[in-house]
């Protein structure tokens, strides 16, 4: 059993921990905390599949950023607890719980017992792992993907000016 | 010789120019709310001279038309006359003309429904003139008579069918020309009904006459003459002939389709006389003399309207011995002289029907218009019970009605004897003895009937109220011409075929537009014998009507009784009484109406309803709506799957994905 | 891998109406900030916009940003469409939106926007771009769904709206990401080389599972059942000139997709069990959505399920896989979009504003107060329940005449019976406009150009294009003739 | 040159095309007038309806029956050449006479809208206006999408005539109407798509037009197995015999009619019922003669039900416009009979009572109408014995009811008799059946007429009852004189029809009709 | 390395799985949008294993793309919630059916 393997069941145990937690946590800001945990263990999976510059990303803008955001919402809005009365509806819970295991089920085993890919892996132009992981890509950002790029800076101007008008304090 | 389409064609105009002024003058009364009331003096003319002028002409005419005809078939034979007007219908290989056609049997009716149609017009120029109606009642005769002609001369079954069908109409409305009256409207109505049942038949037998022999011109008699029945007809002989016959029972009220003529009295009384004595209701007689080519195919159809005319002539016969209103004597009298013709024709004696149809004609028209007379001078009264000793009150009326009853009773030498005569004399010689029994006691009964209503109407003491005592009056001019001319008709009419060989004129005229019935030779001292049978028989009814309608009521007679309560004759009611549940039931008319009306008409009405209600309503609108309405349903409770709850939309989604996937992988 | 920040004039004609669009959003946002008064333009503005765009859009074909982007007369004609709608929805919201106050630049800039989004999504021919497409389409629209922020029911739509978007979006990230492991690659022009070359894959579970996780996030668009439930609830919160926007060009964009990403990964070709899936969504889709249309008493929220329903008539095109049907499909969406604007702008116009629900029995008597709102409301119900002479029948016998080609005769009798059962709440409208005596005062609105305009080129359309359809048959055919071999 | 001129040969081969768009440009125009003009609007109407009316007798006039079989006034334009779809006209002998009758029933209407008081008037004239261009188009178009097209497009006014001027429970009536004969023509509508469907396999030629299918039919190039062919007859079929309406798919009817307003029934009756058999006359049975023939017991059956159920039912009517609607279905139900008995007799008779039909039901129509505009009562037991009020509408209904009891003389008896006459030779007992049409119709027609016309006259607020003004005479005296022209020379339209007959007749025969 | 890029592929799986499941059970808005945002990252984590299987660094763009688009989406979707909230004083979603049927 290699470091690897043990670091992959930690980080892999954590982050499924966690997500469980968020789910059971009743409060909001605990929810959010877990997340952060689960978001922590992804990255280190991050890691190990030799994206450190993502793991990165995820950290810094998923826990870093957007985790926060949401903390700040919930400080905003007040929100404490969830409501603390039994869950009324235990239709959605049974029904909602036999499906994602289902699906979940039904999608892990197919992905498990999956053979080799349909179409096999051709030689790429930009190959992983690299030691410059970040040059790599950098360029195709700016050239395959550069496109993409561009597109999506109109998308965060949507985003951002789509949430300024909606949460601003007076619309005139 | 003119052409014979004029002939309709004239009471037509009539019709048209009549129907006309009337209905415009009738539609300014209505807009000016005018209410009923006598024309005024210059509209009663334009309709007087409209309606008998066209009628008249169309006579003189016909007569122009048939003289020269009968004169050239009587000295060496003439072919019959037919002429086209145009093309009528036709697809395929089918197609009728509208043509006339003059032959014996045409140019026999022709003469007298022309002839008793003007008299009968000329009636009612004096018998109407009160009437708000006159306009349309000239309008309706006059289309009665061009319908009447056209059945007459048609030289094929469907024009003949416009003029059987046409008259039906005008029977109809004039039936129902006091519309205002529920009975006439109904009775009016019921005539139509019941024409149409044996109509059905007829149509149904035109089409199967068109199948036996590829046309419905009356070529077709030449072929039957001669056998040549198409193969593989849908309907045998038999049955086409019935068919017929039924359309000829639904015209001339033979049972069972007689129901309507007894209520047909409700129309004027002239129109009682033409149409529902004289004319339109020998147009079953007519059909069957004019198809009797056929019906000599089968014998079992002449069987069958033999039993037929004889079974009616002595139902409606026994219905008339106890009938209180003056016209429905006279009307069940008509059924039963119509099943006398029908006996005759089902012996195969066809010129004898005919020349009973011809002979009725007379003496009948001149009984009815001689009751209008006499209803005329009673103001409207038609209860018997409620006359007597009007003779000399209306001397003339009763006269001609004294003659007429002669006739009809068949005392010698008035024209109803000879016709009489040559029916049962033809039934004897046929050997069907039992038919044989059954008309001369039909005789027996006629006598009876007819004399109880000369001696309940005219002898003895008035027993109405005293102000009808005091109106009573004479009819003018106009009413009592014809019914001398009349008179005279019945008395002369029966000349033209005297028995051994005195007169036989019409059978030898007639002879080559009949079919040959069967051959019975009969010994001139049979012939003898039977006729004196038939004439006791009659004189025995005659002596037993004298003796129990005495014309003198019982004591308690008191002016203005209600008519239930008046007892002409005692001994007439005491008999009745003896025979119980049978004189109730020959009064009572043998419960046919209530028997149908409990039978047919009922369960009729009430399927009807059942089906719109039950059926239409519940069934198949139910379906359709319970349908709509599952649909709706699924509907309000499908929305509440749209909870909105954004949860249960997102689990939505996941089942949903989960069958997607579920389906791609497993299916 | 393409030239490094390599960008040729060609590709930058090829999106030239995207950045013209986001470019006249962004001068929009500065007017608004810093020009206030010039808000009554904002519509001009927007209309000028999409002309421009319509005009840099004509025709260019080939394949742009290294394979990210391809343009083709199938891209045109959604973006035509997507041009269309968004005009729409102006023309006939700009006086409706001023009165309320809620004119702001902003409004103008996100429809621009999601109309970029939407062409974009069409555009793309790499998965991703398809993404940032729709994501680009969406968001926009998650903003102009709580755009009357104050109003309950519209934050809730946004909220249910937005929800439901992310739930999708995180879906059909899913698919991509099975996709692009079982086979490498994110392009679907690749994909179409793969699939039809020496490896095809379309029989691989997982990459049947991702597609139909594609597949169902697009459902989710499409607003076919079982991924629906958003569309009755937005539909009714949202304000109405978005929803005539919102209904019919992500639709659009989405079906067009669809019907690329199917051919893409060679499912089309091999026929089952898509066809049988998309079958099922096309089958319950019209019956659940005729069905429960007929118990809505919410002008928006029957139109909603009505057109859950028309959505299920697209998915019989879609699911026969011919070219036919794809030019069926685009006949029928582009019918769709003038009968749908022409009833949401009309219900707009003829209820009394956004605060209040848009009842049925509100239009009571209207056909007599309103008649050319009426008369174009009547119009466009006709056309919707399929009857000629309107486009929407055109579009039925497109897309019904290419499922019978197909052999499916089954689908396009429940599209029949679908379109029986429609009847029922569709002539509702026609009858409450018509037959019914108002029962209480509904304040009417002032007819403003504009939306006279509006009207006039959606009567117009539904009925030209209704009695003579050959110009956008034609249109349609070039398009799908466009898209591939079959 | 000024003979060609006045002959209107400047009209050149498209007088179909001008006859089906006249209508609608004249609901147009009126469209654009004021909605207060009621003069301008009720001339712009009646005389676009008259002009339509000229066009239809030119049309008639110029029709050469002889002329092979709708070959003649051929229009054929590509519409949707994508997927063969034409627009293609042309007329035979059936056509031209239904053109006829529907215009000069649409005239009518018009000139008593005339002496009405309408509420709503512009959008009642132009919706029988847009009606018009429906009907008339149905029964010249030649391509299946083309006749489905203009026969939806009569689906929408007819929905507004009854909804909008109907009677109580007009919102039913109008509901029910429009998803009846919907859920026919849309099963048509999918049949139709198969057959093209069948042809492109079969031949390789995507088209439409009839004239294309029956050819192909009649080589057998188009040979369908008999369970597919039965399938499309059935679908063709249903959609024509619910408009027919075929027992028991009759319900529609009497609601549709009794709540319709005046006009709205006369075209109802007069018109749109005849559309469901001319439709099984082009379109079912050429189509599919196999079929046709294999199930013409079970049509008859239902046929012959629906004779003697219609009219018992029409007898257990209180409601005078009900009786009439119920008399339709019986009067239809003969026609189909004559249909599909196949024989020349049967099939001419069958044209001839559908128009015999349209006349006479239209004017009974017209007339209760006529009372109804002044009494607002369509009850039997609100009237009676009203004829010295009005004798004028009384002596046309009795002359529309024996028209339509069959009454020699007047029209329906010409096609009642050639249709039983043509049933005999296939048939006895379905002659028979079929038959007590005769005695029934006699039943409750004439029970009709003397409950309202005779009787006593009772009823107090009958008194201020007025006979019919000069536009609803004007609307109804042509047919009138028609109901009698044709009766009595029926020999034009029979000479005009014949033709048509002999087409059906022997695709009957091809189809395996003894 | 040894761990089998299977195991991360399950790893990613199941927290897809478990942020479904978040998205359906969780009451509040915010917290069913936290929930998707794990799927999200969950689908990243995918998308990095499958790269790392192919040998393909388009996968780490892919990632760096979908992780601007749930950023952008969160933007978004809070200002929503904040909007809601200030109109209906609550984000619990079982409260928030005005919209219905």
């Amino acid at each position: 059993m290699t470091g690897g393997l043990v670091l992959f069941a930690l980080a892999a145990g954590l982050a499924i921990a966690f997500a469980l937690a968020m789910i059971v946590e009743t409060s909001p800001v605990r929810s959010v905390l877990s997340l952060v945990v689960t978001f922590f263990g992804i990255t280190v999976l991050a890691i190990l599949l030799a994206a450190p510059f993502i793991a990165a990303i995820i950290m810094i803008v998923y826990a870093g950023a957007i985790l926060v955001l949401f903390l700040f919402v919930i400080m905003l809005l007040n929100l404490n607890e969830e409501a603390r009365e039994k869950d009324a509806r235990p239709v959605q819970r049974v029904l909602g719980l036999v499906a994602v295991l289902a699906l979940g089920g039904l999608l892990l085993g197919l992905t498990l017992r999956a053979g080799a890919p349909p179409v096999a892996p051709s030689a790429a132009a930009a190959k992983i792992p690299s030691p410059d992981e970040i040059p790599l890509i950098g360029r195709l950002l700016f050239s395959d993907y550069l496109f993409a790029f561009e597109a999506v800076a109109v998308l965060l101007l949507a985003a951002a000016v789509g949430a300024l008008i909606l949460s601003k304090r007076r619309m005139d | 010789m003119t052409s014979l389409w004029w002939i309709p064609a004239l009471p037509l105009l009539g019709f048209v120019l009549n129907g006309a002024v009337a209905l415009a003058s009738s539609t300014g009364r209505a807009r000016r709310g005018e209410g009923g009331g006598p024309l005024p003096y210059g509209e009663r003319l334009f309709h007087g001279v409209v309606g008998v002028g066209t009628v008249g002409l169309s006579g003189v005419l016909a007569f122009a038309a048939l003289v020269p005809w009968a004169q050239q078939s009587m000295a060496g034979g003439a072919l019959p006359v037919v002429e086209t007007a145009f093309r009528w219908m036709f697809a395929g290989d089918f197609s009728v003309d509208v043509a006339f056609r003059l032959d014996a049997l045409s140019a026999l009716m022709l003469s007298f429904v022309t002839f008793v149609g003007t008299l009968i017009h000329l009636y009612s120029v004096g018998y109407m003139q009160e009437e708000e109606g006159y306009g349309r009642y000239f309008a309706f005769l006059n289309l009665f008579m061009f319908a009447m002609l056209t059945l007459v001369l048609g030289a094929n079954l469907p024009v003949l069918f416009i003029g059987w069908e046409g008259v039906g109409l005008c029977s109809y409305l004039l039936i129902g020309y006091y519309y205002d009256k529920d009975f006439a409207v109904a009775a009016g109505k019921k005539a139509f009904v019941t024409n149409r049942v044996g109509d059905v038949g007829f149509v149904l037998g035109i089409f199967g006459v068109l199948a036996l022999f590829g046309t419905t011109d009356f070529s077709f008699l030449e072929a039957a003459k001669h056998r040549l029945v198409a193969e593989g007809a849908p309907l045998s002989v038999y049955v086409v002939c019935v068919l017929l016959f039924l359309g000829a029972c639904g015209k001339s009220a033979q049972v069972p389709l007689y129901v309507w003529l007894p209520d047909a009295m409700a129309g004027p009384t002239p129109v009682s006389a033409l149409i529902h004595a004289a004319t339109m209701v020998t147009a079953g007689v007519y059909l069957v003399a004019r198809t009797s080519a056929v019906f000599v195919l089968a014998p079992d159809a002449l069987t069958l309207v033999a039993w037929v005319g004889a079974g009616t002539a002595i139902f409606a016969a026994s219905i008339g011995l106890a009938q209180n209103d003056i016209k429905k004597v006279l009307a069940y009298s008509t059924v039963s002289q119509l099943g006398y013709m029908f006996l005759a024709c089902g012996v195969g004696a066809f010129a004898a029907g005919m020349f009973h149809v011809f002979t009725h004609a007379f003496f009948k028209a001149c009984l009815f218009l001689g009751s209008g007379s006499v209803i005329h001078a009673m103001h409207h009264e038609q209860d018997m019970r409620k006359m007597g000793g009007l003779a000399p009150h209306v001397p003339q009326t009763y006269r001609t009605m004294l003659v007429a009853t002669l006739a009809i009773a068949g005392i010698v030498p008035l024209s109803g004897f000879f016709s009489k005569d040559q029916i049962l004399g033809s039934v004897a010689a046929s050997g069907q003895w039992a038919l044989y029994a059954v008309g001369v006691a039909t005789a027996a009964m006629t006598a009876f009937y007819m004399f109880r209503l000369v001696r309940m109407t005219f002898a003895g003491e008035f027993r109405g109220t005293h102000e009808q005592e005091h109106h009573l009056h004479e009819s003018p001019a106009t009413m009592t011409v014809p019914l001398w001319v009349l008179a005279a008709g019945s008395v002369v009419a029966g000349f033209i075929w005297v028995p051994m060989g005195v007169s036989n004129l019409l059978p030898r005229f007639l002879a080559p537009a009949l079919a040959e019935g069967p051959e019975h030779e009969m010994s001139h001292g049979a012939e003898l014998g039977l006729m004196a049978l038939s004439l006791g028989a009659a004189l025995a009814g005659i002596a037993l009507a004298v003796r129990w309608y005495t014309g003198r009521p019982a004591p308690a007679h008191a002016a203005g009784l209600p008519a239930e309560q008046i007892v002409v004759s005692p001994a007439a009611a005491a008999f009745c009484e003896k025979t119980g549940t049978l004189g109730t039931l020959v009064k009572n008319k043998w419960n046919v109406d209530e028997g149908i009306e409990a039978g047919v008409l009922g369960p009729f009405r009430s399927i009807g309803r059942f089906l719109w209600k039950g059926f239409d309503a519940l069934f198949i609108d139910g379906i359709a709506n319970a349908s709509a309405f599952l649909v709706e349903l699924s509907g309000d409770l499908l929305r509440f799957f749209t909870t909105g709850n954004v949860r249960n939309y997102a689990l939505g989604f996941t089942l949903g994905a989960l069958v997607l996937v579920a389906y791609a992988l497993f299916r | 891998m393409g030239g490094f920040l390599h960008v040729t004039a060609g590709d930058l004609a090829a999106v030239a109406p995207e950045i013209v669009l986001s470019a006249a959003g962004i001068l929009l946002i500065l007017l608004d900030a810093f020009a206030r008064p010039t808000r009554a333009s904002f519509p001009y503005v927007s209309l000028a916009a999409l002309a421009l765009a319509n005009i840099v859009g004509a025709a260019t074909t080939g394949t742009w940003f290294a394979g990210a982007v391809e343009t083709s007369a199938l891209t045109r004609f959604v973006e035509m469409l997507a041009l269309g709608g968004a005009a729409f929805a102006i023309l006939g919201g700009g006086a409706a939106l001023a009165r309320d106050g809620k004119n702001q630049g902003e409004f103008y800039a996100l429809l621009l926007w999601s109309a970029a989004g939407a062409m974009l999504m069409t555009k793309g021919t790499d998965l991703l771009v398809i993404f940032i497409g729709l994501e680009l389409m969406s968001i926009p629209l998650y903003v102009l769904a709580a755009w009357y922020r104050e109003i309950p029911a519209a934050t809730e739509a946004g909220m249910k709206y937005f929800l439901m978007g992310a739930l999708s979006s995180a879906v059909l990230l899913y698919g991509v990401a099975t996709l692009y492991g079982r086979t490498g690659t994110t392009s679907l022009t690749r994909l179409v080389g793969l699939a039809a070359g020496p490896s095809p894959f379309a029989f691989d579970p997982l990459v049947t599972v991702g597609t139909v996780a594609i597949l169902a996030a697009v459902a989710f668009k499409l607003a076919l059942v079982p991924f629906h439930s958003w569309a009755p609830d937005v539909y009714q919160g949202m304000t109405t000139p978005a929803v005539t926007f919102l209904s019919t060009i992500p639709k659009a964009a989405a079906a067009v997709f669809l019907v690329r990403l199917l051919h893409a990964t060679g499912v089309a070709a091999a026929g089952d069990p898509w066809r049988g899936l998309l079958s099922l969504l096309a089958v319950a889709s019209i019956l659940f959505g005729n069905v429960v249309a007929l118990s809505q008493r919410d002008l928006k929220r029957m139109l909603a399920y009505s057109g859950i329903a028309q959505m299920g008539y697209l998915a019989i095109a879609l699911a026969t896989f011919t070219r036919d049907a794809l030019e069926g499909a685009l006949v029928f969406l582009a019918g769709y979009l003038f009968s749908n604007a022409a009833a949401f702008l009309t219900v707009a116009a003829l209820s009394s504003g956004e605060t209040e629900p848009k009842t049925l029995a509100d239009l009571a008597g209207l056909g007599k107060r309103n008649g050319a709102a009426a008369g174009l409301l009547t119009l466009s119900m006709v056309s919707l329940t399929g009857l000629p002479p309107t486009v929407g029948f055109i579009g039925k016998l497109l897309v019904f005449r290419s499922a019978v080609d197909a052999g499916l005769v089954g689908l396009a009798l429940v599209g029949v019976f679908g379109s029986l059962v429609s009847v029922g709440y569709y002539l509702r409208v026609v009858h409450v406009l018509w037959m019914k005596e108002p029962s209480r005062e509904v304040p009417l609105h002032e007819d403003d150009v504009m939306a006279g305009a509006a009207w006039l080129l959606l009567g117009a359309g539904v009925l030209i294009f209704g009695l003579f359809p050959r110009g956008l048959i034609d249109v349609a055919r070039v398009a799908a003739q466009a898209f591939g071999s079959r | 040159m000024p003979t060609s001129f006045l002959t209107l040969d400047w009209l050149g081969a498209d007088l179909l095309t001008t006859l089906v768009l006249l209508p609608t440009l004249g609901a147009l125009v009126l469209a654009f007038l004021p909605r207060e003009a009621r003069g301008a609007l009720l001339s712009v109407a009646v005389g676009v309806a008259g002009l339509t009316f000229a066009a239809s007798v030119l049309l008639a006039l110029r029709f050469d029956p002889a002329a092979p079989a709708l070959s003649a006034f051929r229009v054929s334009r590509p519409w949707i050449p994508r997927f063969g779809i034409r627009y293609e006209l042309g007329v035979d002998g059936l056509a031209v006479a239904l053109v006829l009758l529907t215009t000069l029933l649409t005239l009518s209407v018009l000139l008593v809208a005339c002496g009405q008081h309408l509420t709503r008037l512009k959008g009642y004239l132009a919706a029988f206006l847009v009606l018009e261009t429906g009907m008339l188009g149905s029964l010249v178009a030649l391509d299946a999408i083309l006749f489905y097209v203009f026969w939806e497009v009569m689906l929408v006014p007819m929905y507004f005539i009854i909804g909008v001027w109907g009677g109580k429970r007009r919102i039913y009536a109008a509901m029910k109407f429009f998803l009846f004969t919907m859920a026919g023509s849309l099963l048509m509508f999918v049949a139709i798509l198969f057959s093209a469907h069948l042809h492109l396999q079969r031949t390789g030629i995507q088209t439409f037009s009839l004239l294309d299918w029956t050819r192909a039919v009649a080589s057998g190039t188009w040979h369908l197995a008999p369970g597919t062919e039965a399938l499309l007859f059935w679908a063709f079929a249903l959609a024509f015999l619910v408009k027919v309406p075929l027992w028991p798919l009759h319900t529609w009817l009497p609601d549709a009619h009794v709540e319709a307003p005046t006009g709205g029934s006369v075209i109802l009756a007069g018109v749109l019922l005849k559309l469901g058999t001319y439709g099984l006359l082009r379109f079912a049975i050429p189509l599919f003669p196999g079929s046709a023939v294999r199930y013409t017991p079970l049509i008859a059956g239902l046929a012959l039900v629906g004779v003697v159920y219609g009219a018992w039912v029409a007898f257990a009517q209180k409601d005078m416009k009900k009786l009439v609607a119920y008399s339709s279905v019986s009067h239809l139900a003969l026609v189909v009979l004559g249909i599909f008995a196949g024989t020349s007799m049967a099939v001419a008779g069958a044209i001839v009572q559908m128009v015999g039909h349209g006349l006479t039901t239209g004017l009974l129509f017209l007339l209760v109408g006529v009372l109804y505009d002044r009494r607002h009562t369509r009850e039997m037991a609100d009237y009676g014995g009203v004829a010295a009020r009005v004798p004028v509408t009384t002596t046309l209904f009795l002359i529309s009811a024996l028209g339509s009891a069959g009454l020699p003389g007047l029209n329906g008896f010409v096609g009642e008799f050639l249709i039983l006459g043509g049933v005999f030779k296939v048939n006895v007992v379905w002659c028979a059946i079929g038959a007590t049409g005769m005695i029934l119709g006699a039943v409750y027609l004439l029970t009709l007429v003397q409950k309202v016309f005779w009787g006593p006259d009772l009823v107090p607020e009958n008194r201020t009852l007025t006979d019919m003004n000069a536009w609803e005479l004007a609307g109804s005296l042509p047919l009138i004189a028609l109901v009698v022209v044709l009766g009595v020379y029926p020999a034009p339209l029979l000479k005009l029809i014949g033709p048509s007959v002999e087409v059906v007749v022997q695709i009957l025969r091809a189809g395996g009709l003894p | 390395m040894s761990v089998p890029p299977a195991a991360f592929l399950a790893a990613g799986t199941i927290l897809f799985a478990i942020g479904l499941a978040g998205a359906l059970l969780k009451r509040n808005a915010l917290s069913i949008f936290l929930s998707i945002e794990l799927m999200m990252n969950a689908v990243n984590l995918l998308f990095l294993a499958y790269g790392r299987m192919r040998g393909d660094a388009s996968s780490h763009v892919i990632v760096f793309f979908v992780i601007a688009i749930a950023a952008a989406e969160a933007a978004v979707g809070l200002a929503v919630f904040v909007a809601l909230f200030r109109s209906r004083q609550t984000i619990e979603v079982d409260r928030v059916n005005l919209l219905k049927w």
